[in-house]
Formats: structure tokens, sequence, C-alpha cells
């Protein structure tokens, strides 16, 4: 496991990344224990702090829930609320530079369009 | 005081040079010189100690016996009387124990001349003369009587050499033999210095009436006494 | 939280006094080299020697005595001491748990236990001198006290246990390099004591000897006090 | 809790002000980094944490009693640095027994073994040892003491690379182990930043920053962009370091005083990237106005 620490994004983001993929990879199941901060941090080799830091992120998205002294649980629905979170908040992120790369390429709309469903058709 | 206080100086330079040596010294061999083998070192050291102990106090043989204040006063006790018998010309402290030799004289004519060579003044004798009714004419009998002499405690008369007495040229004469040196080395397991200071615990004895000559002669002979040390006995 | 440990002082002290009375053992060695150069040294003609002349004898003795090793030992106390007050001893003492308390306090003991190995170190060497005597000239032995009193040896202890509080005293007060300070204090207590003890020294050695071994550590005491309480202020320069 | 307490903590040797009226509270159990150029006051705040020297104003409290010559804080601490030193008598072994004689919570056989990975002869003489060694051998020794606050003067400096990496997981699997309060101080804070949880930030013998890691981090924020769009907005905020170079502008900025969205910002074509902790701290500390093009221009 490794953490690029040459500061593009914080360290505990990426935790919570990485906490997110395995959810969606479905090594984390639903109701299934996540790591504590110590074994996250022994993984990583990071403070526990800024795994735990990672972790309340999850928490307070409600990916996670917490039972008293037993730790951190995956959600029910968990796995559903990251992908709808991908889908609208980084694919839109992506279209909208996608959209301004294209203006400043001067590449007008119906070209812009041409290109997605030639990429699409590709994919298959 | 003088002495003292260089010996003081000089083995302060003496022990501070010795530690530098030791710490230079000591930087190289620190391999060596574990402290388990110093401790062993300095066992062993004061072990060797020990054994000198027991082997001086046991089986060393030159034991010369060392009186203390008390013995000297009572010595002391018994010859205070002797100046007070000499004015008396009393001889009877003469007696026998301390006669250390006697010599016998022979000479002619009825007075028998006395030279004393006391020129090194290293005689500190006192010279008697006493008349004996059981000596032949023409005879003398000359006896040497040591008393205690007592330095530093120690009893010395042994020591004391004796005179020479001879006749030559039909004249007694009298000398005493080159001065002899005595070395001591008194061991005395306290701090010197301090005995020293507090006054001689032991008291001195006043050796000045140590040792006498007494010459015997028969009645009706004289001692020609040229240097007049002689005086008369009964 | 994991919870503190509390170690008494008493512990401390018992520990640091353990491991440096051990690391430290080379100063006794160079104490028994030391007695014996001077042993050595004095062999021919003791600590002293008086000469008597009397009539056609001449008596001379040469007095083998405690004296020498006496004030040896009591300079090589001094000398310990102070070095260890230099930086290159307490600096050993911070890689451990310890306080300059503990540490000073652990210097007095390493001290007392010294001044007592000394005493029987010094008397170990006279009676090695008095055997090489013994050994070299068979005659004229004169032996008096031979077996140490133990008066005597308290005086011994109590001299040498001054000595080295005076060393600890200075070398805690002095700070700057090693050479000066063993120099500059050195010369400082022994010129003290002979401009304004040997006057009145005399009556001072009238007294017995337990009465000066008490005043030797009274003395010795106040030393250790002395020291201890300028410890306490000193700070600790690690550079 | 708060295990170390300074309030106006100041120290002067002589004339020089080593500290000035430092106040900063210290958290148990976190691994903190003390960052600050040489001569910012660093050593000299550590000795007064570890009781060898007394402040000259101001109080400092360390497990809420004065740490100066005091046998408990003493009996919790341990200082690491490159003056530590040992007995020439004493080989490594030996060191590490009078360890666990002193040290109540001391690990044998950890010290054994993170001394035979790193290859050290336990025979040897803490002074024959290289720097290299010398410093491993001495984090060893502080990590295996398990005390309370451990302060690491520099651990790091002598090791080469690979030993570093390994020694910097040690701290934290020790730490791990063994919760304790971690005080770091290096010139390596790229290496270390993953395992602390905090920095104290020292420069001129005044504390300029302390605060967690992300959060100190983002207190700055690199702009770059045309010259005359960003003009505006560094006029508005605190601007750190401005570099120009034909026609394109980059700064380091406060981030917090920042008003302007992300998306504007980008829409006008002003790229925005974080900063490592390092480069915060180069900043923060940079005299201001100080650049080294400026030498060459």
């Amino acid at each position: 496991m490794h953490v690029h620490l040459d500061g593009t994004t914080p360290i505990y983001i990426q935790i919570a990344e990485w906490l997110q993929h395995e959810i969606i990879a479905d090594r984390l199941q639903a109701d299934q224990k996540v790591y504590s901060q110590y074994q996250l941090a022994e993984l990583f080799n990071i403070n526990p702090a800024t795994a735990g830091k990672g972790l309340t992120i999850l928490l307070e998205e409600q990916l996670l829930y917490k039972k008293r002294g037993l730790g951190m649980f995956v959600t029910m629905d968990a796995k559903e609320r990251i992908l709808l979170k991908r889908r609208n908040e980084i694919l839109t992120k992506m279209a909208q530079e996608i959209v301004l790369e294209a203006k400043r390429l001067l590449v007008s709309d119906e070209e812009l369009l041409v290109l997605i469903r030639k990429t699409q058709e590709g994919l298959e | 005081m003088i002495v003292t206080t260089i010996f003081f100086f000089t083995s302060i330079l003496l022990v501070i040079a010795i530690f530098q040596i030791l710490s230079k010294l000591g930087k190289k061999t620190k391999r060596i010189w574990t402290p388990k083998r110093i401790m062993i070192g300095i066992t062993s050291y004061i072990i060797l100690g020990l054994t000198a102990f027991i082997y001086i106090s046991f089986f060393s043989d030159s034991k010369i016996p060392v009186l203390s204040s008390s013995d000297i006063k009572q010595v002391e006790k018994k010859f205070d009387q002797i100046p007070k018998y000499d004015q008396e010309f009393n001889s009877s402290y003469l007696t026998s124990d301390y006669k250390k030799k006697t010599w016998e004289i022979n000479f002619d004519g009825d007075t028998l001349p006395v030279v004393i060579n006391n020129d090194d003044n290293n005689l500190s004798l006192n010279i008697r003369q006493r008349y004996n009714d059981n000596i032949e004419s023409g005879k003398a009998l000359i006896t040497y009587y040591q008393f205690p002499f007592i330095v530093n405690g120690v009893d010395l008369s042994d020591e004391v050499p004796l005179p020479d007495v001879y006749v030559a040229q039909n004249q007694l004469f009298i000398e005493s033999f080159s001065k002899q040196q005595v070395n001591y080395n008194r061991l005395k397991a306290t701090i010197g210095f301090l005995d020293f200071n507090r006054g001689a615990e032991r008291y001195e004895m006043d050796n000045s009436y140590s040792n006498f000559i007494v010459i015997d002669i028969p009645r009706g002979t004289e001692i020609e006494d040229s240097q007049g040390l002689i005086y008369y006995l009964e | 939280m994991q919870s503190l440990t509390n170690i008494s002082l008493k512990t401390i002290v018992k520990k640091q006094v353990k491991w440096e009375a051990k690391l430290n053992i080379s100063a006794l060695s160079s104490l028994v080299i030391v007695q014996i150069i001077f042993g050595v040294l004095t062999s021919s003609s003791g600590s002293a020697s008086s000469g008597h002349g009397h009539g056609n004898l001449d008596v001379r003795f040469s007095i083998y005595s405690l004296d020498t090793f006496l004030i040896v030992s009591a300079i090589w106390a001094f000398i310990v001491a102070l070095l260890f007050t230099t930086k290159a001893y307490r600096v050993d003492d911070l890689s451990v748990i310890s306080s300059r308390t503990s540490s000073t306090i652990a210097n007095i003991f390493v001290m007392i236990m010294y001044s007592f190995i000394a005493v029987i170190i010094m008397i170990s060497t006279y009676y090695l001198q008095v055997l090489g005597i013994l050994l070299v000239e068979k005659k004229s032995f004169v032996t008096e006290g031979l077996f140490i009193s133990p008066s005597t040896f308290i005086l011994c202890f109590s001299s040498i246990c001054l000595f080295g509080a005076l060393g600890l005293l200075f070398g805690t007060s002095f700070k700057g390099p090693v050479v000066i300070k063993i120099f500059l204090s050195t010369f400082m207590v022994f010129s003290f004591i002979y401009i304004f003890m040997t006057p009145n020294i005399i009556p001072l050695m009238m007294l017995p000897n337990l009465m000066i071994s008490v005043l030797c550590l009274l003395v010795a005491t106040l030393c250790f006090c002395l020291t201890i309480w300028i410890a306490n202020k000193s700070e600790v320069s690690r550079k | 809790m708060n295990i170390i307490q300074c309030v106006e903590l100041s120290k002067s040797f002589g004339r020089r002000q080593a500290l000035q009226r430092v106040t900063c509270a210290i958290d148990a159990e976190k691994i903190i980094g003390i960052i600050g150029l040489n001569g910012a006051g660093k050593s000299t705040l550590l000795n007064i944490f570890a009781g060898y020297l007394k402040p000259t104003t101001g109080s400092c409290k360390v497990f809420n009693e004065n740490p100066f010559n005091n046998i408990q804080t003493a009996a919790n601490m341990i200082f690491i640095d490159d003056q530590l030193s040992f007995s020439e008598y004493l080989s490594l072994e030996d060191i590490l027994k009078m360890g666990a004689d002193f040290y109540p919570n001391w690990q044998n056989e950890l010290a054994y073994r993170m001394l035979d990975y790193a290859g050290i002869d336990l025979t040897a003489k803490h002074q024959q040892l290289s720097k290299g060694q010398l410093a491993t051998f001495n984090l060893v020794y502080g990590l295996v003491s398990r005390c309370a606050l451990t302060i690491l003067d520099e651990p790091m400096n002598g090791m080469d690379e690979v030993i570093r990496t390994d020694f910097y997981r040690a701290i934290l699997k020790e730490y791990l182990a063994f919760p304790r309060t971690f005080l770091i101080t290096s010139h390596h804070l790229q290496e270390m930043e993953s395992i602390l949880e905090e920095i104290l930030l020292i420069d001129e013998g005044s504390v300029i920053a302390h605060a967690p890691l992300d959060e100190f981090k983002e207190q700055l924020i690199s702009l770059s962009g045309p010259s005359d769009e960003l003009a505006d907005l560094l006029s508005e905020t605190e601007v750190y370091a401005q570099k120009i170079v034909a026609g394109m502008t980059s700064a380091v900025v406060g981030a917090s005083k920042l008003f302007v969205s992300e998306e504007i910002l980008r829409t006008k074509g002003i790229k925005v990237s974080t900063l490592t902790a390092s480069e915060v701290c180069m900043y923060l500390t940079n005299k201001k106005g100080r650049d080294i093009d400026a030498i060459f221009d």
C-alpha cells in the first residue's frame, strides 16, 4: 500500500478514497467491520490520527456507522451511495473539464458530441 | 616547616602529573582494563597488603622492643639517684648486671698516669677511681658500666661502643672508638606528623649518666689525673 | 494514557551509585599506581627521619608512617572528585534517568566509598612498603604499632573524605575546561590550607584523633550539602 | 490531557534571546514534529522540556510538574540527540543492560532485534560507532526505553536513506505498540511527514504555528496564472511569495482569506495547488521578500 506524499491530495482524503474503492470492489461488504485507524496506520505507514480522519469523513457521509467499542462497519447502502456520488460529482467535474478544453481548442459542440459517441462505440 | 611545605607541593604536582599520564595511558589500554579486571586487581592488591601485614607481624624476627613512656619513667626513677650517690662517692649503684667489660692491666711503680683521649669529644664518660684491697700492687682493674641508653623509646645500651683501654709507656690510655652510626627503621602505622606535633608522647630520658668507667687500684697507688676528670669513689 | 512511573530518588541514586562505582573504578587503579610510586620513592628514607647524636653513638631513625600515603590519597581524592564534576562524566549521567540532585548524591556516595577503599589501599601500600624494607635490610626494625588503630583508620578516612568533598564542591562551582579547573582549584585549596591552616593547625593537632575525624566529617558534610545546593541550581549544557 | 504546557516561556543566554514568550500545549500520545531552522530555538525548548535549562521568564510544566532537576519527569522522559554519551567502559550490550536497569518499560529483546537488523555489533563501544550507526543505536535506545515522553532531536541525521525509511516505520510501529508522546525535530520533514500528527513550527525563538498536519498544510496554497487575472486577487490576500515570469505569476497566499471558489479560479485559468508541509514551513519562516532569484537578477 502506498500513499503518495507529493502533497497533491491530503493523505486522509487518499485513505477515504481508497476505502470507498474497497467498498465498490466488494472487498468490504455491507455490515462488515472496517479496518481500525491503527490497522490503516500500519497498512499505509501513516499516523493513526490521519487514518482516523479518513474514517471520520466516511462516517460523516453515512458510508460507515459506529458500534460502541467494536469499531466502524459498512452501512447497508454504502456501495450504491458511493456509485451515485461518484457519478454526479466526479463525472460532472470531468465533463466540465472536457467542455472547457474543447472551447479552448475551438471544437464546436457537434464535433464534441460526435467524438463522445465514437469513443463509446470504440469501448463496446 | 619548610621541608614539609616543599614536600606538600611537590607531591601535589607529582600526583597531578601521574594523573595526566594515567589518563593518556588509560585511553589506549581501555580495552584491556575492563572494570571487572581492575576490581580484581585492586582486591588482589589489598590481599597482598594483608599478607604483608601478617608476614610482618608474625614472621619478622628482628623484633626490638619499644618502651612506652611509663616504662621509661620507671627506668629513670631507678637511675635518678646516681648523681646523688656519685656526690656521696658511694658506688653501690654500680651493680654487676650493668658491667659490660673489665680490663686488667699491669703497671710499674705506685702511680698510674691516666690519659683520656677525648679530643673529638666522643667520650661522655664519667670516670671514677676506687681503692680495692684485694688487688695486688702493680695491677689495676678497669670496668665499664653501661646503664640503659634510651632514645625514642629504644634501649640502645648494647649499641654504645666500648672505649679503647690500653697501657703504653706505663700510662693508662682511655680512648673512644670512632663515632658509630646506627640506623633504625621505626615503623608506626599512624600519622607521624600528628605524633610529632603532639609533642613526643615518649618521655625522653636524660642520658648524661648512662655510662661509667671505674678504675680499681690497690691501696697505696695513686692515679695521676692530669686532666682532672677522675673522681674518687668508695 | 500510560500510567506514569514514579521512581523515588533513593532507587535512582542507588542505581547510579551501582553503575558509577563500577565505571569509575579506574580512579582507584590510578590511586594504587600513585601509591606504589610514592611508596617506592619514600622507601629509602621513610616518610620522616630523626637523628640523635649522643657521645660516640649517632642514632638515625627513619620513620615509616602513613604520612605520605595520606597526603597522596587526599590529593588523589580531591582530583578524582574534581574529575567527577567535569562535563565528560556529568554528561554520561544524562543518558539514564537522573537529575542534578540524584547525580550529585550518587557522586557523593561513590566518593565516600572510594575514600573508604582508598584508606584500605593506603594501608596495604604501607605494609607492602614495610615488607619491602624488611626484605631488603634484615636488621634494625623497631616496630611500635603495626596494627593500625581504629582511630587512625577513621582519621585517614575522614580526611580523605574531606578532600573529596572539597573537590566536589570546587568542581561543581567552577564551570570550565578540565585542565584549568584542576590546576586552579588544586592550587587554591592547598594554598588556602597552607596559609590559613598551618599556623593554627598545631592546636588543632592536639585534639585526639577522633575529635579531628569528627571535625573533618563535619566540614565534609557541610561541603556535600553545599555541593548539592549548588548542583540543584545549575543548568546542564548538553552542547 | 496536556503533557506539556508552556506559558509565556522565554529563555535568553546573555543578550541572545533564544526563546521569546512561547506559549504552547502538547497533548499526550501524539507524534509531533518540531520544525525550525538551526538556531531557531528548537534545542533550547527541548532542553527546557528535559529539565536541563531553567526558563528566564514564564513557566513550563511537563506532566504538570516543573521539569527542572525533577526526578519524576526524568523518570518518564528520554532525550535522545547526538550528544548522548556513555562511559567508555561500556560496550553496547552493557549500555542496554544499564538502560534495562534504569527504565521500567525497557524492551531488551526488541533492542537486540533492532540492532541486529541494523547490523550493529553489540560488543562494539559507543564511541567507536560511525555517525550513522551512532544515530541508529541512539534511536533504538530511545525507542526501547518506552518513556511516556520521548524527545528525538534530529534522530536520523547521519543515517543513510534506506535505514531512515525503515526507522520511520519503526517509530510508528513502536508508537502503535506503546502509545506515547514523541517530539521529533528533523531536517527531513518530507520523509517524516506521513507519521506526524501535529507540527510545531518555531522561528527566531517564537512558535509560528502549532496545528495538526493537514490543517497546517492547508494554511497556504499556491496560485499560478496570468498576471493580470491574479493581480486583483493577490491584493486582497496575504502573499508569502511571488514570482512574475513572462506575464505569468505564481504566488503563495494564505488560504484562509481566499473567498473565491475554485470553479471561478479555474475559469480564469488560474491553477490552484496545495503545498507540502516542508514548503509551507519554508514560506512561513521565509523572511518576507527574501528571494534567491533576486540575487541573480
